[in-house]
């Protein structure tokens, strides 16, 4: 299976890159981030290979700080938010893992950072680093419940605006009347 | 009993022309959807009659039978009289429009002035339809027509002044006489340019079909119209396309004149010439995009007017210089 | 004959007019002014001014009350039928409008007009007034024609500037 | 042949609805269009003398009449909007400062 | 004294709104949302002041249902989710899944793997350039590429027996191998495309309104789409020159050879460039991979029961639309314990807003157009 990072330099970046950052790709992400941020980083898991799986878990309130620092530092870079998204697990003191997907154009390279969060507990907010995360943010509001502190549009995005529940959490009823309960929504336009 | 034979008479051409002008207006969206689909490189109506010649029928009982919808919150009594007020101007005009040397139901002097003012109502059904139906879409239909139509009318007069000028009269049957030796397309070609744009916008044609532009206002200020009602707007659209065609068959290429030595009758040549200038119209809406409505400001106001200034200038100039 | 259509063609302007005044809705006013128009460029036939009626079809229906009806989509009319319609002063206006037409209708009433000449051109008469209105327009007339040239050019310039908004982009 | 007197009354009738139209109503759209019935009620006592004198001048000043016209439309419509869009009102009986 | 009245009445208009502010909501039955997506625009004039979108009309749970049925039985879904290229979604959940197991899969199934996807992705730029012509009022161009489109959807007939939802891969491969057939027509179409793709471009490319229509609108700097996480033509629009098919190649991408376009201005007319010029490297792949096809089996071995080692894989294709990715979190059983759809749709139609903002009506239209969504993938 041929998903081993093509050495392509020419390719990548092109006109987004700015002067003067190309630097050469960090070997231990976790390393960059301790040396800003002493004890950010709790965890390192299947750290297999640069390219695609390296793992990152972060403590919650160094978050946004951690990603403005792999978003500019040159050894890291990582611009892109691909993805943005968040696991339930019932049964653990901290259920909700939220994992952010990162893409590096420089170096071509991918890294997920997640964040443990309790329920009910406020995951700050990686709007003002990747502005692409406002809808994915939403979306795990709507889903999973988990919100986050200082994002600038709170709001459900694909389920009605009174749901009332979340459904990917794990104890969603599948069948039954459960929580499912839809009540005709109040009329709202442009936000609160 | 003179008057009464008289009155008899033109009720009578009035009959023809408006049924001769009902059925023509009708098949014209069969040729239009022939047309279009041969470019497309499909077929077009087929089923009904042969090649779907009876389609044009079927759509009008169609749309006769059709449930005829008000909307709740419509202003009712303008709503219903909306696509009247369209329908008529469009097809009053054709009172003055000379068919042939002879064949004209009346002639009035001030021809062609009279064709531009009657025009000029077809722009109210139009603000009634969309303001009426209580819809923004339509609202915003509305606005978009009444500016589009008030500025390109502009223009429209302006264009028609140039050969106007040169025919020195306003009495259809004259300007056409004027053309026995040249049609004025080749005195006045940036006068046809001016004109022929400012006519597809007046028919709300594709460039300038933004007043019912049906991908971002839906269908505009016709988008609650339904059964006979949308009918109505739909004539009116092919029936002011035919006037135009023959205003400009009429100013600029000679109007029922033939070409040369070729005998055909006067008639025959109009049609010809009138089902050309119709073609044209048709291949125009199958290539070319929509402008959006402040392009179609700016290429109105900044591009036209003043082309169409200049060529008034000039050709007075050339008239009191050389003749 | 012709009294005929000018008693059908007064009565459609005054019917259209009071119904336009007494309108609660401006879109309705419009409309019927619309009508009172035409039925106006109808009497002007009648009077043998065609190329008069031609312009207030062109003109005044298809442009000036195009304005108006452009203008009056703009703003919001639904709210404005539900205030008040009538002026405080209404019932005093109408008592001097009143008058007023009780003193005209005693200056008519005299009568002692000379009477009418006849006219060159008429209904249905090929030459026609337009070539005459043009002769006379450019030649005795220019300097109010240039005058009132000016007016729309000062009327034109004030529009813009009065309804310009601020650019605050 | 219609007497000149039809003419003069006809104008009249209009210009008396024009007026009280102008002095009744508050709406100010209303009052502007009422004052355009008032200056075609002008416009029919001019075709009126045209015709009974058979002299062209009352026709070229129904002309001048409806350029007026135009410019009053244009800048009446211009005080409206603007006014609308600062002030939010359209009646005259509140217009009444000189100025905001 | 002399009052008219009347109590109904209200006495001052200061309740009149502003003017000229108007709320205008395009969908969710409006032509060109493109699906049942709705745009909440209020208008000053007809300039956009504000832009809100309402998705989620489409919204079927698809990520619920993946953690409750197994690994194969999911690959149905994921043709319904990007339903105009559901071969390339297909593509991504078995190359995800793959990843997750570390299975080596027969190059003939990566080359035939290959020659699909590109075939979809034409299928959906084919239909993406037909609406989007539309929208702007181009409207023989709409027609013309459904002709071709038409083409495409007859090669995935012979292939997979299915025309839209295709369910075109397994695990481990292609569930048979193609008919002789199919290869034959794709050559035939191959050849015949870049004329037709020509024929668009005579009506499109150097149209003045098309032009006037596209340039300059909608223009999103190179650093905005990163920022907004933009992927895809609109991201190579804007001059990124990024394609995972080329930055971290999968199936038989490796060893072809093909251009990345990118564009200078990031507005729709460069996305429009962008994607005209990618159909035509899509079918310069398909040359190659008719060309260098191998011989051998389309499947690796398979076990009966599938279960996979614990743990979790986000992988990522180029779609048509951008980067759609899977994130599979496996706990060892036979069902993932949760799997994530990265949607490409779904994170582009979050940048409308920038896009859209201080345009006119008839731009928002171009720019949805421009953005090419499918809202089956955006609300999954």
């Amino acid at each position: 299976m041929p998903d081993e990072a093509q050495p392509d330099g020419k390719e990548e970046g092109g006109a987004s890159a700015p002067a003067g950052a190309k630097a050469p790709p960090a070997q231990d992400l976790r390393e960059l981030v301790e040396r800003e941020y002493a004890g950010a980083v709790l965890e390192q898991t299947a750290y297999k290979d640069l390219a695609s799986e390296a793992t990152l878990v972060v403590r919650m309130d160094a978050l946004v700080q951690a990603g403005a620092l792999l978003r500019d530092h040159p050894s890291a870079r990582f611009r892109l938010l691909s993805d943005l998204t968040a696991v339930h697990y019932p049964g653990d003191e901290r259920p909700f893992h939220v994992v952010y997907h990162l893409y590096s154009f420089d170096h071509n390279r991918r890294l997920r950072l997640k964040v443990k969060a309790r329920d009910g507990e406020q995951v700050p907010s990686v709007v003002p680093v990747w502005g692409g995360a406002n809808w994915m943010e939403r979306e795990v509001y709507d889903l999973f419940g988990v919100s986050f502190k200082g994002h600038p549009d709170l709001r459900r995005i694909l389920l009605p605006e009174d749901w009332g529940s979340h459904p990917l959490r794990k104890d969603y009823p599948l069948e039954g009347r459960g929580e499912r309960v839809y009540t005709k929504p109040r009329r709202k336009e442009f936000g609160d | 009993m003179g008057i009464a034979v008289e009155a008899v008479i033109a009720l009578v051409k009035i009959a023809v022309v408006l049924g001769v002008v009902s059925l023509v207006v009708a098949y014209l969206t069969y040729l239009e959807r022939k047309i279009i689909a041969h470019i497309q490189q499909r077929l077009g109506p087929m089923r009904v009659g042969w090649h779907g010649l009876l389609q044009p029928i079927a759509d009008g009982a169609k749309l006769f039978l059709k449930e005829d919808i008000i909307p709740d919150k419509a202003d009712k009594v303008v709503f219903v009289i909306a696509p009247i007020m369209v329908l008529v101007p469009a097809f009053v005009v054709y009172s003055v429009l000379p068919f042939s040397s002879t064949f004209y139901i009346t002639q009035v002097n001030i021809g062609i002035f009279f064709i531009l003012a009657v025009s000029s109502l077809g722009v109210f059904g139009i603000v009634m339809a969309g303001w009426a139906s209580n819809s923004k879409y339509s609202l915003l239909g509305a606005l978009r027509s009444a500016a589009q139509m008030l500025s390109y009318e502009i223009f429209l007069g302006f264009s028609i002044i140039g050969p106007l000028m040169l025919a020195g009269s306003l009495n259809m049957q004259k300007i056409v006489e004027a053309q026995s030796d040249v049609w004025f397309v080749f005195y006045q070609p940036l006068a046809f340019v001016v004109f022929f744009i400012a006519a597809l916008a007046e028919t709300n044609r594709v460039p300038f079909d933004l007043p019912e532009a049906e991908t971002e206002l839906v269908a505009g200020f016709h988008t609650e119209y339904s059964g006979m009602k949308f009918a109505f707007f739909f004539l009116a659209e092919y029936a002011s396309i035919m006037v135009v065609s023959t205003v400009a068959v009429t100013l600029f290429f000679g109007g029922w004149q033939g070409i040369g030595w070729i005998p055909l009758p006067g008639f025959v040549w109009y049609v010809l010439k009138l089902g050309a200038m119709i073609f044209v119209f048709i291949w125009i809406r199958a290539t070319l995009p929509r402008y959006r409505y402040d392009q179609l400001m700016r290429l109105g106001w900044k591009f036209m007017f003043p082309l169409v200034m200049a060529n008034i200038f000039l050709t007075g100039l050339v008239k009191f210089l050389f003749l | 004959m012709e009294l005929a259509f000018f008693y059908l063609f007064a009565a459609g302007i005054v019917g259209a007019s009071l119904l336009m005044v007494t309108r609660a809705n401006v879109i309705h006013a419009a409309l019927l002014l619309v009508l009172a128009f035409l039925f106006m460029a109808g009497l002007f036939v009648l009077a043998g001014a065609e190329f008069l009626a031609g312009v207030q079809i062109l003109i005044y229906a298809g442009g000036i009350m195009v304005l108006y009806l452009f203008s009056i989509m703009l703003m919001n009319v639904g709210v404005a039928v539900r205030l008040r319609q009538w002026h405080r002063q209404s019932v005093l206006a109408l008592a001097a409008a009143v008058l007023l037409g009780a003193e005209v209708w005693a200056v008519l009433g005299r009568g002692g007009y000379p009477g009418a000449k006849a006219w060159g051109w008429g209904l249905g008469q090929t030459p026609g007034n337009v070539e005459a209105l043009g002769e006379v327009l450019y030649t005795k007339f220019l300097f109010p024609f240039e005058v009132a040239s000016i007016l729309l050019l000062a009327a034109m310039i004030g529009a813009i500037v009065l309804a310009k908004r601020e650019i605050t982009r | 042949m219609v007497p000149l007197t039809h003419y003069l009354a006809l104008g009249a009738i209009l210009f008396l609805i024009g007026a009280a139209g102008v002095l009744m109503r508050r709406n100010a759209i209303m009052i502007l269009l009422s004052i355009e019935l008032m200056l075609n009620s002008v416009n029919i006592t001019f075709v009126g003398f045209a015709r009974q004198w058979a002299d062209l001048t009352g026709q070229v000043f129904a002309i001048f009449v409806i350029a007026v016209a135009a410019c009053e439309a244009a800048v009446g419509l211009a005080i409206l909007i603007s006014l609308n869009r600062d002030r939010q009102m359209m009646n005259v009986d509140e217009i009444n400062l000189l100025k905001w | 004294m002399f009052e008219v009245e009347s109590s109904t009445r209200v006495e001052r208009s200061s309740v009149v709104p502003g003017t000229e502010e108007l709320i205008i909501n395009m969908g969710p039955q409006h032509p060109s949302t493109h699906g049942v997506l709705r745009v909440i625009l209020r208008l000053d004039g007809e300039t956009v002041k504000d832009c809100d979108c309402d998705i989620g009309f489409l919204h079927r749970g698809t990520e619920k249902i993946g953690e409750n049925i197994t690994y194969t039985m999911f690959i149905p879904y994921t043709d319904r989710l990007d339903y105009i290229a559901a071969p390339s979604s297909n593509l991504a959940w078995v190359t995800a899944v793959e990843k997750l197991f570390g299975w080596e899969i027969p190059m003939r199934a990566h080359y035939i793997r290959t020659l699909v996807a590109e075939f979809s992705r034409i299928s959906s730029h084919l239909l993406w350039l037909a609406t989007h012509a539309l929208d702007i009022g181009a409207m023989t161009v709409f027609l013309w590429c459904f002709r071709e489109r038409e083409m495409v959807l007859d090669l995935f007939e012979h292939a997979f027996g299915a025309r839209l939802t295709v369910n075109a891969f397994r695990l481990g491969g292609l569930f048979q191998d193609v008919p002789q057939k199919f290869l034959d027509l794709s050559q035939e179409f191959a050849d015949l495309f870049p004329g037709r793709i020509g024929d668009y471009e005579t009506l499109l490319t150097d149209n003045r309104i098309w032009l006037q229509r596209t340039r300059g609108v909608g223009v999103i700097s190179a650093d905005d789409a990163i920022d907004l996480s933009l992927t895809g033509p609109i991201l190579r629009g804007s001059g990124v020159r990024w394609d995972i098919r080329r930055a971290q190649p999968y199936a038989a991408y490796p060893y072809l050879d093909f251009v990345v376009p990118v564009g200078e201005n990031g507005d729709v007319y460069d996305r429009y460039l962008v994607r005209i010029e990618e159909m035509r490297q899509s079918t310069r792949i398909i040359q190659q991979c008719l060309a260098q096809l191998p011989k051998g089996p389309v499947s690796c071995k398979v076990p009966r029961t599938i279960k996979p080692p614990a743990g979790e894989v986000y992988h990522s294709i180029e779609n048509p639309k951008g980067e759609f990715g899977f994130y599979i979190v496996s706990d060892g059983s036979e069902t993932p314990y949760r799997v994530r759809i990265r949607p490409p749709s779904f994170v582009n139609l979050g940048g409308l807003k920038k896009l859209a903002l201080g345009g006119l009506v008839a731009d928002v239209v171009a720019i949805i157009g421009s953005i090419d969504i499918v809202l089956g993938e955006c609300d999954r």
